[in-house]
């Protein structure tokens, strides 16, 4: 069953089109990839799905029901959460903070401050952050920023978990975390469609790839089917 | 190491400036005064829009006058058996009504002045009337009066009026003035404030009176400051008489769009604002002395009323520029520190009470002659009675302000012809 | 902004020790003392009250002298020296909600502006309110001027400080809330705040809705000390940006900055005023321009740097000592 | 309406523009350059007007040919004004954001010291003369000549700058600061002497304006504010650090004052803020804005 399903979605900046008749799908419970080179609309898209750009035309359903046009909170309640590729924290608020808000303000239903906070302590200890709960969240190395994002996300009990470049900026070991950490998420009952660069990373995560070049969708597939696309190929050799 | 000093600095700086002032006036008990001055408060726009007014207006009557009272060793008061020189303590309302009533109050309860002086601006006196009341001061008013105001004297016992204002009594001269020259038509100019309303209205009802069509009432922001539109308007009208009633802002530019557009209707005035002398000045460079003649003005006096008068603007010449000469106001202004002085000798004492029953119940002998205020019933006000005004409505003939309108009651002094039509804009 | 600051327990001690202090003026303060602190206060309400919304969300409004004069004229209209309509503090409620409503509805039309666009729509709000009233009262109700009822000076004072100490609870309760948490989300980043479920235009909307309120139960009450009431002296633009000048003169790190910033401002100023009546406001202009150069982080940050040398200074003398 | 009508208020609204489009690129080089939101604009245009007053009527000087004498000392006034104190808040502040509150502070403590200085140099009184007063014929419609001298010398002085900033290498490195000041200065531009030298230019194009309305309008010291505040309301209606927009912008607005005034004047000045603030709505960025 499709959670999420794009149809002819377009973004014009300027003149310019960031994204131009995309039509696409992501699975429930896959883990679905995005990629493409620098500036072909990959978080464009995001933002579009999000709400924090609106497309023009195009349409987005979320579990079959149409969300374009509706504001940022209202798709984040109905279960569609996401990350940042820069990370965008509450610096100043303490890791446990910027958690809580996402079990406070994200769910649909609400929620009693006693369960958000148990919620917001069981999230941080699923990302490995309980040792710092107290730390104001600038403080914290990029990886863990990271973390929080994530684990803000997972507060707002998402069906589909967007991300947008995780694993940019890490070391190895950390992609592998990172890595490990997708799939956990996914044996939650989450899906999860992401943007990445590191290549080996969505390669071996994802379910079905689609590549994006020029704000044009030029391929999808299975890892395999991608790794062996001319078209892919020659897009990110030609680059 | 400098830069700590100066830190260090601008601490003790902003800490003394804050602290100074408050152990002054709070912690050190005053000591119980060996009077040796007549203290008399003051809240007046030093600064701000009303500056311009203030500083023309009363302003010169108030420093002329502590000259005159201390050049002579001050005023006899019986009560301290011996004459008191005048201070004056003086406070900048940054013309804003919140500060005025505050400092106000500062006068009356902190400074414990011997008497309180009037605020500058309807509104100002307004909203300082009450408060003055309500702490037992006299207010002799100076620069403002309004029907308003005096609807409002029934319960301010404390409160004089003296400049008179629409309907008391330049309207109703003016518009008889006008009936017994044949005027029909008539177009108003008003900024939209409580001045302007006023005097629109007034002059609409005293029009209708004596048969006067009102062609159009235009009310204006305050900020207008292009009235080519309206000039041309009221020129293609056609009026018989053409009314400004604003404030110099909204005449001048009136005036020299008027000059410029060849609008000479057969009765021009305005004011407040036409009654200076910097309404002749703007235009005197270019046009010559007689620039403005013709143009009529809420005036009451010049040099040629009495003596007393020409001594009065010979002394204000003195001190202000002739382009601050007022012929409205300072013939209203002199007499007010005229009937504090004769009050206190005569009563003898500084007392609030005593000095309200004598300025309510007496006859006064100032530059205006016979001055008597008219108490608004049993616990009101004073309003100073109409009998007492020397003119009216004045009109600039050969480059000064001749008084050619007034009541017909003894005071009046009429200087000279009401010229109707006005003779056209010179050209330069 | 952290508004954590002054409801943390480090100020419990010195507010109550100033509030019994403030309380209990009258009893020991001159007559004059009453009014001025009536008038600090106010300020210290408007400085705060703008902060409340301006701080976190970085709106700069210039709508403060539009809710303050609708409190003002709200009582001068319920409170004419006729006959008044409602008792006080009704009245002065009914002011600040009508305040608060305006606010709201002039939030959700135009906090999608923003910077000095809205900084400018704001303003351009104060005007037209006021030529709006100017037209209505001068020619439709042919009113000029309201006179306002006198009240004791007392208890004028005695409102103003129970809307302060109301102003100073909410603050804490907004602290203390989810309401307060996702505010402070949103100074902190709106985007992400809208991503987490935040409805970031309500609470910006309720938040400028709550500081309204208070400038307008302030305006109300200061009404009655004006006694003469007309739209310009109701809505005069000073009372947009004094609010701005004090919140950065004092520092709007924490909410203690526009507190002292207030108060020293208005007290400066009518020293100033008083003191030296012809050179007020040059004074006044070498003072500010002074303290904004060598007071970067305004009066807070002297404070926090006198702290922080004494605290330096504190530990050299134990390390000293052991 | 007939044609005159027409001529009245189309003319009558591109005289007012003109003034409000100088007023407004004086303050649009000052905040969209230097990110100074001058609230002491208008005492600067009070300066030139009391300058040009002075000189009128103490010393006879021609009003026009006082515009050599205001600006070059009123860019000094600016010039050193920025020089010593605003590059320096620029130097301390953390970030564009504190800098801009600091400066708008700190040009309120400059609109007190200049209005103090005024009056106690001219006094407080209400001061006005007359100057090219007489009407001139177009087509049927007469205007004041003063007036339609002042919008020559507007529009004179807008091209004027506008060729400057376009054709020279000052005009040039100014427009490099507008844009980025970081990336400007890299690229060898001394950025602090040009930010000095647009508010200095920004102040004589206040004070230019003072010039040109001193012939027509009384002036006093306290005559500034509602000046600021158009220049203000022009500029965000233009579109911030856009030259052309507030100069667009100046005649927009002078053209809807005019109109409205011709329609309803008691109710121009709301008409006239109703307008903007809508316009507002409809272009958050204002015109020329991006």
């Amino acid at each position: 069953m499709q959670i999420l399903e794009g149809e002819g979605v377009t973004k014009y900046f300027g003149g310019l089109a960031a994204v131009s008749k995309v039509d696409f799908h992501v699975d429930q419970g896959e883990i679905a990839g995005l990629i493409g080179p620098n500036g072909a609309g990959k978080t464009t898209l995001f933002n579009l799905i999000s709400a924090a750009l609106v497309p023009k035309p195009g349409t987005i359903r979320f579990k079959g029901e149409k969300i374009t046009g509706l504001k940022p909170h209202k798709i984040c309640r109905l279960g569609l959460a996401r990350t940042f590729q820069e990370v965008k924290i509450f610096s100043n608020m303490t890791v446990l903070e910027n958690v809580l808000l996402g079990s406070l303000f994200g769910c649909s239903t609400g929620m009693s401050s006693a369960d958000a906070s148990r919620e917001a302590e069981e999230l941080l200890e699923f990302v490995g952050l309980s040792a710092v709960r107290t730390t104001p969240a600038k403080d914290l190395t990029l990886v863990n920023q990271k973390r929080i994002e994530v684990a803000r996300a997972l507060a707002t009990k998402p069906e589909l978990l967007m991300l947008d470049e995780l694993m940019a900026g890490l070391n190895p070991a950390e992609v592998a975390q990172a890595m490990e950490l997708v799939t956990r998420i996914r044996d939650k009952g989450i899906t999860i469609f992401m943007i990445e660069h590191v290549m080996k990373a969505i390669m071996s995560v994802c379910d079905r790839i689609m590549v994006l070049h020029h704000g044009e969708k030029i391929a999808e597939g299975t890892p395999q089917e991608i790794a062996i696309s001319k078209k892919v190929v020659e897009v990110y050799l030609g680059e | 190491m400098t830069k700590k000093l100066l830190f260090g600095l601008i601490t003790i700086t902003l800490v003394a400036l804050v602290a100074v002032p408050l152990c002054s006036s709070s912690c050190v008990p005053a000591p119980a005064p060996a009077k040796d001055s007549i203290v008399i408060g003051a809240s007046r726009p030093l600064s701000g829009m009303n500056a311009m007014i203030g500083d023309a207006a009363f302003g010169p009557i108030m420093t002329m006058w502590e000259e005159e009272v201390n050049a002579a060793g001050g005023i006899y008061v019986a009560d301290y058996g011996k004459k008191l020189p005048i201070e004056y303590l003086i406070y900048d309302d940054a013309t804003d009504v919140g500060t005025m009533v505050r400092l106000t109050e500062k006068l009356i309860l902190e400074d414990k002045v011997d008497i309180l002086f009037s605020s500058c601006g309807t509104a100002f006196i307004s909203a300082q009337a009450p408060i003055a009341n309500k702490y037992g001061y006299v207010l002799l008013t100076a620069e403002g009066g309004a029907t308003i105001m005096r609807d409002a004297l029934y319960g301010l016992p404390y409160v004089f009026i003296s400049l008179p204002f629409s309907d008391h009594y330049q309207l109703p001269v003016f518009a008889d003035m006008l009936a017994a020259k044949g005027a029909k038509t008539a177009y108003i100019v008003s900024i939209a404030d409580l001045h302007g309303v006023e005097y629109s209205g007034v002059a609409a009802i005293e029009f209708a009176r004596v048969g006067i069509d009102l062609i159009a009432s235009v009310s204006v922001p305050e900020t207008q400051e292009d009235f080519s539109i309206i000039i041309k308007d009221a020129k293609a009208a056609n009026p018989d008489v053409f009314c400004v009633f604003g404030y110099p802002p909204q005449v001048l530019p009136c005036t020299a769009e008027s000059m410029a557009l060849g609008f000479n209707p057969k009765c021009f005035i305005a004011g407040p604002g036409a009654n200076f002398g910097f309404y002749q000045f703007t235009f005197i460079e270019a046009l010559g002395p007689n620039c403005v003649d013709g143009v009529l003005c809420f005036a009451a006096a010049n040099r040629a009323t009495s003596p007393e008068f020409a001594e009065l603007y010979d002394d204000l010449e003195a001190i202000v520029s002739p382009a601050m000469l007022d012929w409205w106001g300072h013939p209203y202004y002199a007499p007010l520190v005229q009937i504090w002085q004769e009050a206190i000798e005569e009563t003898g004492t500084l007392d609030q009470d005593i000095l309200r029953d004598y300025i309510a119940t007496h006859h006064f002998d100032t530059i205006l002659g016979d001055t008597y205020f008219e108490m608004s019933g049993e616990g009101g006000g004073g309003l100073l009675v109409k009998e007492t005004h020397p003119g009216e409505i004045g009109q600039w003939q050969n480059g000064v302000v001749e008084i050619v309108g007034g009541g017909p009651w003894s005071n009046t002094v009429i200087t000279a012809d009401f010229i109707y039509p006005k003779p056209p804009w010179p050209t330069p | 902004m952290d508004i954590t600051a002054l409801t943390s327990r480090r100020f419990l001690v010195p507010g109550l020790i100033t509030l019994t202090v403030l309380a209990t003026l009258p009893l020991y303060g001159s007559l004059y003392t009453v009014i001025l602190i009536t008038t600090i206060l106010m300020y210290i309400i408007l400085a705060v009250s703008w902060v409340i919304f301006s701080g976190p969300t970085g709106y700069m409004s210039l709508a403060s002298a539009a809710f303050f004069g609708v409190g003002i004229y709200t009582a001068a209209v319920l409170m004419p020296n006729t006959g008044q309509l409602l008792p006080l503090p009704v009245v002065v409620a009914i002011a600040g909600l009508i305040s608060g409503l305006l606010a709201v509805l002039v939030g959700a039309l135009t906090l999608r502006l923003r910077g000095i666009y809205f900084a400018i729509f704001t303003f351009g709000l104060v005007e037209i309110i006021k030529q709006v009233l100017l037209y209505w009262e001068f020619e439709v109700t042919h009113t000029r001027g309201r006179f306002v009822v006198l009240v004791d000076n007392d208890t004028v004072f005695y409102i103003m400080l129970g809307i302060f100490v109301a102003l100073m609870l909410t603050v804490y309760f907004i602290r203390r809330s989810k309401f307060g948490l996702a505010l402070q989300s949103i100074g902190e980043n709106e985007e992400a705040a809208a991503h987490t479920g935040i409805n970031v235009t309500m609470v910006k909307v309720i938040t400028f809705g709550i500081s309204a309120i208070f400038m307008g139960a302030a305006g109300a009450i200061m009404a009655t000390r004006w006694t003469y009431i007309d739209p310009y002296i109701a809505f005069n633009p000073l009372f947009s940006f004094m609010p701005v000048l004090m919140a950065i003169f004092g520092g709007m790190g924490q909410l203690y900055g526009p507190v002292i910033g207030a108060a020293i401002f208005a007290y400066l100023q009518e020293t100033l005023q008083t003191t030296f009546p012809y050179y007020y406001m040059l004074i006044f202009g070498i003072v500010l321009v002074v303290a904004i150069l060598y007071l970067p982080n305004g009066i807070v940050g002297l404070i926090q740097k006198l702290i922080q040398r004494w605290r330096k200074g504190g530990s050299a003398e134990q390390n000293a000592n052991t | 309406m007939d044609l005159v009508t027409i001529l009245d208020i189309a003319i009558g609204g591109l005289l007012m523009g003109g003034i409000y489009a100088l007023l407004a690129m004086g303050l649009s080089l000052q905040y969209g350059v230097a990110r100074v939101l001058n609230i002491a604009h208008g005492e600067f245009i009070m300066l030139g007007a009391f300058a040009t007053y002075t000189l009128y009527t103490a010393f006879g000087i021609n009003p026009l040919l006082t515009l050599a004498i205001v600006g070059p000392i009123i860019f000094i006034i600016g010039f050193l004004l920025h020089r010593t104190l605003f590059t320096r808040l620029r130097i301390s502040s953390p970030s564009p954001g504190a800098f801009e509150s600091r400066s708008l502070l700190a040009t309120f403590g400059i609109l007190f010291i200049i209005q103090n200085l005024a009056l106690i140099g001219w006094g407080a009184n209400l001061r006005a003369y007359s100057y090219l007063n007489f009407g001139v014929n177009l087509g049927g419609a007469i205007f004041t000549a003063n007036r339609l001298v002042s919008l020559g010398f507007a529009i004179g002085i807008g091209l004027a700058f506008y060729i400057f900033l376009v054709r020279t290498r000052m005009g040039k490195a100014i427009r490099a600061a507008a844009q980025d000041p970081a990336t400007a200065s890299l690229m060898g531009v001394n950025i602090n002497r040009v930010l000095a030298i647009c508010f200095g230019l920004g102040a004589v194009m206040a004070g230019f304006a003072g010039t040109l309305l001193s012939m027509r309008v009384p002036i006093n010291p306290a005559m500034g504010m509602n000046y600021t505040i158009i220049a203000i309301i022009v500029i965000v209606l233009g579109g911030l650090g856009s030259i052309p927009g507030s100069f667009i912008g100046g005649f927009i607005l002078g053209i809807i004052g005019t109109v409205v005034t011709y329609i309803e004047p008691s109710l121009s000045l709301a008409a006239y803020y109703f307008i903007f603030m809508l316009l507002l709505l409809v272009r958050p960025k204002g015109i020329l804005g991006k």
